[in-house]
């Protein structure tokens, strides 16, 4: 089973809340350097797999492997560091904060507590900051506090913090939620940038979006997979149109 | 402080002795620089004093009494003029039951007010925690609770009974009068019922030759005493010897008569309920059991119904009088008695003055002060009834005070 | 430069810091006699604490209701060391077992128990007063915090701590001095502790010390570190998703915090002459919190200055008034909390603030104008501008 | 473990080393089961073990009335009220009241004034209540830590009310002689009737406070509003109302407990705050949001403290009880029955 190719194998996932199964049989294989999007209606349990990946929630079965790690069992800053970054579904940024202050917080460099109270400010890492502003369009907001910033601001904002850390899986949940339609297309530039030379899996629901941005698709429902493949495949296929109509 | 010149004094002197009046007091009234040289608080005219009590926080239930009292003695003596012809000024501080503040407020009255007397503190901590101040800023403090023993100092005058006084006595009592030979002692955590735990224990056992059944302490506020209650009935002592104190008090008693331990089977003796505890306990609660204090504000004597009178009109008729109560109220005499016999309010001649001092005076009857500054007392057994106030049934010869009794330890 | 920059984030601050150096350090003792300048040193060894509680509550959103655990630990050690010292066999002679502290004495105790032996050396006590309460705090704090205890839990959990650790010591008085607590130290390695010059010398060490301290507070605060603390108090999930160790964080800022209070209380017994475990349990240690908040509980200096605040007002309204003095004390801290939640330092600080955002828009504005060009002048650019001022 | 071992050692230190028991007190440190069961009859022990079940059941009802007004302001409403055992102490003071008026108006109605304070004292209460949360709490509502701030502020407040009003000492109204025997059923076996007064007493307000949450509309509307404020608004419910009856509540409980414990214990200023800290863990170690879970939790506590202070002396038992529980919520902090809502 063991694709070089795979860079996150997640196979029969399950966990359960008091007896429900929230995720169950879930199995899952992200490409290097691709798209690949999870949709399903609501309470499919999507949000919760991604809760599963990156170790906020804990399962009760299966595995969960990043480029042959187990990540079952391992704290979530551990997740982290071995390189797998998620963003929330609600913008989550440090809103006292500058821009800056939010990408430079989220630099690799000295995240420990004793890293922590000597970093210093390099040339590098304020480049990089500077880079990476420039990548998600808010170049020109360095010092605005985080919370004034527009709500499609706050999620490019989030995502450029992932990027900081150059993971190679980003998580992202719902990433144009509430977004105008210019915002949404820029958002899939940029998701389709970043994908260059990394993985990416989008929660969405929006189906146009999904089209544009998706290299596979994965369909979720009680739960369980019921569809995976390239988007025209999923969308013929007749127990994924089931769910949807009769949802 | 501002003191006269001998020579304006003489000056003034015929003038204020036109007035008969004022002719006694000045001709017993000393000069200023001649009884104090120390450089107290003292004028023509005032010597000032200090009180420390906590009028906040838990102990304030204890100590309201002793503020009374103290206040009271200091009234009488200023109403029949003074002391060396001097009224008594006196400052107040609060202690608030922390012993810090406490010792916070020692030194303030010592070294800011200057005052060198102080009538106060309560609890064994609040005196451990001022000791050191007293000792180095040479104050003299008047302590009115029965305690532990174990210290002498020669700036406290301890005008309550140390623990031997107050228990051997008591103990051969209760083993002449109800053949007692098996023991049960509560008290609550800290030194003073473990002292005096323990010298009760020691004479049970070396002498009275009888056995301690159980011996437990339970932390100040502690309001459950169910589990001890049953291992009381499961030991079934014939006394039970408790030393509790504060509000557990209350819920030690409370518990015991609902678990049906009252006197008519069980004889209970106790060393920390005065008439002020009852007030909080409720006389039903403790009807038959027995305390053993040096004084009972039922005495029957001249001297004691004066002094429940004076207390009864200052502070109300329903005001009670406790042990404590009692010996705060001795310590303004005692001093006053000190300075006009060593003629000065120099801390030193009081202490040296002291010991031997007799109170004729006192409501507990006669004291008198021991070399080691303690008083020489009897020690009472009262027992309790409905109405909150004890029948004494027994009263002992003078004992005399021993802080640090051999055989004992 | 950098160094400075990083401790003060405005010339406001400084100013604001020189003026604190110079009212405790040089003012306050020439004005107050030794008697009221001990008491100051008292209050300020309580300044610790409120340091630590900045630190941990303010900074950190995490309450702990159990500091005078670590104040009292701080205390108890260096008490040990000084009541050892004064219970020399001569001075203790009358006792059954000379040479042991009288309380043990007192309690048929006839052999020092074995864990006052090392309190012998003053090494180990000076370390044990800071290291002990760390140790301690670095326990509780990792257990709780990797199980993400925090907030209200971690408040009550932590009071019941102060109770266990109070009953412990009230109830093992042969080993504690019990509720009397340990009473009677004279001296200090020979030197006479209680003598007037002795006390300005604590005073001044006491000064030196807190002011050490809030120098390191305030430098972690403007650190990277602060900026993670704050952080993790909005945006727990962000942080933790930004590959920090929040449970290692936390319980570091507390173990900080708690030897930031073992300190504190071994001054408070160096300046008062004893310890005693009404230091320790749930009302001292709120009590802190009290300060803390007065003060401001996101200040430094604010949170030292309540603690000299409040207890100034504790000591003169209940010399005066002694029923008033909690009415008014009840009163003024629902009224901070309701109405002024960062404290005195808070309102000081309204304009402050306000003057500082605008600068912060002034230099936005122009760096609109002006984008930066290298990664240079934009870190350039970036230190020059003030922070939302720290309060 | 330095930690472990420091507070290991106030479990382990002798327990008589102050009695000087001619065996040699200072050996090493042991426990020691302080009754020694062989040398009592078999009756004796019998009546013992069943005197003791009552002792635990009775600290259970005594846990269960603190915890029980906690619970709904605490668990419910995530309102930390420290001036909850001021509360207490102003339903004591309450039958105080109605004690003293009693024995001065109408001294006949002595043997049954009780029943009646004890209502009057949960009105009283719930009154104060209400006010404070006008005044005060419902300001504080996103500010939990800082509800704990404000309601100690007010807890001094409150103490220093009841000094200057009934003085510093402790007061002790006149209980009804009916309240105050014990019921022996046969020799050497006494139950306490102040105990299963308490008992009983625990028993009514739970069952009414558990019908009362879950069927009635009041319950139901408070139940919504702790799941989803936002949402509860939305739908019409009050939710400002909702807040203060629940407060008020909470605070008429803890009026009930105070009066109840008035046979139990003593009434003075501060005797409020000795019961703050158990009423607390109670809560706390049931899992807040949950009713049952502060039954369990009562029950659990009780049984413990009144086992381990039946074993080891006083406060070593009281001081283990409290390690048991610290230690049991650093490894399940979430308490005995957590909140079932999935968190975000």
């Amino acid at each position: 089973m063991s694709d070089r190719n795979f860079v996150l194998e997640v196979e029969d996932l399950g966990v359960s809340f008091d007896g429900f199964k929230a995720v169950d049989g879930f199995n899952f294989y992200l490409n290097r350097n691709s798209v690949h999007v999870i949709i399903g209606p609501n309470g499919a349990g999507k949000t919760t797999v991604l809760d599963l990946i990156c170790g906020k929630t804990r399962a009760t079965s299966g595995s969960i492997r990043f480029k042959d790690r187990e990540l079952r069992g391992t704290r979530e800053y551990k997740i982290v560091r071995l390189g797998v970054g998620r963003k929330f579904q609600n913008p989550s940024i440090y809103e006292n904060l500058t821009v800056l202050e939010n990408l430079e917080l989220s630099h690799p460099t000295g995240r420990g507590v004793f890293g922590c109270l000597f970093f210093r400010r390099t040339p590098e890492i304020m480049g990089k900051c500077l880079e990476i502003a420039e990548q998600i369009g808010l170049a020109d907001k360095l010092d605005t506090e985080g919370g004034i910033l527009s709500h499609g601001q706050k999620q490019w904002l989030e995502i450029g913090m992932l990027l900081m850390q150059n993971p190679e899986v980003i998580m992202l949940d719902e990433p144009v939620a509430g977004m105008s339609v210019r915002e949404r297309q820029e958002t899939s530039q940029l998701i389709r940038k970043i994908s260059q030379n990394r993985s990416v899996i989008v929660i969405e629901h929006d189906m146009e979006f999904v089209k544009e941005i998706a290299d596979r698709v994965t369909v979720m429902h009680m739960g369980k997979v019921i569809s995976e493949g390239s988007m025209e495949t999923v969308q013929n296929d007749p127990k994924v149109i089931e769910v949807y109509i009769g949802h | 402080m501002k003191q006269r010149t001998p020579s304006l004094h003489r000056r003034l002197l015929p003038v204020v002795g036109l007035l008969a009046l004022s002719a006694i007091t000045a001709s017993a009234k000393p000069p200023t620089s001649e009884v104090n040289t120390t450089g107290l608080a003292v004028t023509d005219d005032t010597v000032t004093v200090g009180q420390l009590h906590s009028a906040t926080g838990t102990m304030a239930i204890s100590e309201t009494g002793s503020i009374q009292a103290e206040q009271l003695a200091i009234d009488q003596i200023n109403a029949a003029g003074g002391v060396l012809g001097r009224q008594i000024k006196v400052i107040k501080e609060d202690g608030a039951s922390d012993w810090p503040t406490f010792a916070e407020k020692a030194k303030k009255l010592l070294v800011s007010d200057k005052v060198g007397t102080v009538f106060g503190c309560w609890t064994s901590a609040s005196r451990k925690a001022v000791l050191p101040v007293f000792e180095k800023e040479n104050g003299m403090l008047y302590y009115p609770t029965f305690y532990e023993g174990l210290e002498q100092s020669k700036n406290v005058i301890y005008t309550g009974q140390e623990a031997t006084q107050q228990i051997i006595a008591g103990l051969d009592w209760i083993v002449k009068e109800k053949k007692a030979k098996t023991f049960y002692l509560i008290g609550s955590d800290y030194i003073w019922p473990r002292t005096s735990a323990k010298i009760a224990r020691k004479h049970i056992e070396n002498v009275i030759k009888g056995t301690v059944v159980g011996e437990e302490y339970y932390a100040l506020g502690h309001t459950q005493f169910g589990s001890l209650i049953n291992k009381i009935k499961l030991k079934k002592p014939d006394v039970i010897y408790a030393i509790v104190v504060g509000g557990s008090n209350v819920s030690f008693y409370k518990q015991l008569k609902a678990a049906g331990i009252t006197s008519a089977k069980q004889t209970l003796l106790t060393i920390s309920v005065t008439e002020d505890e009852v007030l909080g306990i409720g006389g039903e609660n403790l009807v038959g059991f027995y305390s053993a204090m040096k004084y009972f504000q039922s005495l029957d004597n001249e001297n004691n119904k004066t002094f429940v009178k004076a207390f009864k009109d200052k502070y109300g008729a329903n005001s009670v009088i406790g042990d404590v109560t009692q010996a705060g109220y001795l310590g303004p005499w005692l001093w006053k008695a000190a300075v006009e016999k060593a003629n000065s309010f120099d801390i030193d001649k009081i202490a040296a003055a002291s010991p031997g001092l007799e109170l004729t005076t006192a409501p507990e009857g006669y004291v008198k002060v021991h070399p080691n500054h303690h008083l020489w007392s009897k020690l009472r057994i009262g027992q309790w009834g409905t109405d909150g106030q004890a029948k004494v049934l027994y009263e002992s010869e003078l004992i005399e005070p021993d802080p640090f009794p051999k055989g004992y330890q | 430069m950098i160094f400075f920059r990083t401790l003060f984030k405005t010339k406001g601050e400084a100013i604001s810091f020189a003026v604190f150096v110079a009212l405790i350090a040089i003012i306050l003792p020439l004005a107050l006699p030794i008697f009221r300048l001990n008491l100051v040193g008292k209050y300020l060894s309580y300044g610790f604490v409120a340091i630590g509680l900045v630190l941990l509550w303010g900074r950190c959103g995490i309450l702990s209701l159990g500091q005078g655990v670590f104040f009292g630990l701080g205390g108890y050690c260096m008490a040990m060391f000084l009541k050892l010292e004064a219970s020399d066999p001569v001075s203790t002679s009358i006792q059954t077992t000379p040479g042991i502290p009288d309380f043990m004495d007192w309690n048929q105790i006839t052999q020092l128990p074995w864990f006052w032996e090392p309190f012998k050396s003053f090494t180990f006590a000076s370390c044990a007063v800071f290291l002990l309460p760390g140790l301690i705090a670095f326990i509780i704090g990792w257990a709780m915090f990797r199980r993400r205890v925090g907030g209200v839990y971690f408040a009550i959990i932590t009071q019941a701590i102060a109770l266990i650790l109070s009953l412990g010591i009230d109830g093992n008085q042969g080993f504690t001095g019990g509720r009397n607590g340990i009473t009677d130290l004279k001296t200090l390695l020979g030197w006479d502790i209680r003598t007037t010059g002795a006390q300005y010398t604590l005073y001044f060490l006491c000064v030196f010390l807190l002011l050490a301290s809030a120098l390191l507070a305030k430098y972690i605060i403007n650190t990277r570190f602060g900026r993670v603390l704050m952080a993790m108090r909005d945006r727990e999930d962000r942080v933790r998703f930004s590959g920090y160790d929040v449970a290692m964080c936390r319980t570091f800022v507390f173990a900080l915090a708690a030897m930031l209070s073992g300190l504190g209380g071994a001054l408070f017994v160096l300046q008062v002459g004893f310890m005693s475990p009404s230091l320790v349990g749930i009302i001292p240690s709120i009590e802190m919190v009290i300060f803390t908040a007065v003060g401001g509980r996101l200040s430094v200096i604010g949170a030292i200055l309540g603690c000299l605040i409040v207890n100034f007002g504790k000591t003169a309204f209940s010399e005066a008034y002694p029923d008033a003095w909690l009415y008014l004390m009840g009163g003024t801290f629902i009224a901070v909390v309701m109405f002024f939640p960062d404290g005195l330092a808070g309102i000081l600080d309204k304009s402050g603030t306000l003057k500082a955002k605008l600068s912060t828009l002034g230099t936005g504005l122009m760096k609109k104008l002006k984008p930066a060009e290298s990664a240079e002048k934009a870190s350039a650019a970036v230190a020059e501008i003030p922070k939302t001022a720290e309060p | 473990m330095q930690g472990a071992a420091e507070t290991l050692f106030f479990l382990s230190a002798p327990l008589s080393f102050c009695s000087a028991r001619p065996s040699g007190a200072l050996t090493l440190p042991h426990i020691q089961l302080s009754p020694p069961m062989e040398s009592y009859s078999w009756e004796d022990l019998q009546n013992i073990f069943l005197m003791q079940g009552f002792a635990g059941i009775s600290l259970f009802s005594v846990l269960l009335l603190m915890g029980l007004g906690l619970a709904v302001i605490f668990g419910q409403m995530g309102v930390i009220n420290m001036a909850h055992g001021e509360f207490m102490a102003l339903g004591a003071y309450t039958v105080y009241l109605c004690s003293t008026l009693t024995a001065e108006y109408a001294p006949s109605f002595g043997p049954y004034y009780f029943v009646v304070a004890i209502f009057i004292a949960f009105i009283v209460c719930a009154l104060v209540g209400a006010a404070v949360e006008w005044l005060m709490i419902r300001r504080l509502y996103h500010r939990p830590l800082d509800t704990l701030l404000a309601t100690w502020g007010l807890s001094l407040i409150m103490q220093q009310t009841f000094r200057s009003t009934f003085g510093a000492r402790e007061v002790t109204p006149t209980l009804p002689e009916w309240l105050m025997g014990s019921y022996s059923p046969k020799e050497g076996l006494d139950i306490p009737i102040n105990g299963m007064f308490v008992l009983g007493l625990a028993i009514a307000v739970s069952f009414a406070l558990l019908l009362f949450m879950y069927k009635s509309s009041f319950g139901l509307r408070l139940r919504a509003t702790v799941q989803n404020r936002k949402m509860s608004g939305a739908v019409g419910i009050n939710t400002n109302s909702v807040d203060r009856l629940a407060f008020a509540l909470g605070c008429g409980i803890a009026g009930i407990a105070g009066a109840a414990f008035t046979t139990i214990g003593s009434t003075g200023p501060d005797s409020g705050s000795r019961y703050i800290v158990d009423a607390f863990l109670v809560v706390v170690f049931g899992g807040a949001a949950s009713l049952m879970g502060s039954l369990a939790s009562a029950f659990g506590i009780a049984q413990a403290q009144s086992i381990l202070e039946f074993f080891l002396e006083g406060t070593k038992g009281k001081v283990a009880t409290l390690l048991v529980i610290v230690v049991a919520l650093m490894i399940r902090p979430q308490g005995l029955f957590p909140s079932k809502v999935r968190a975000h």
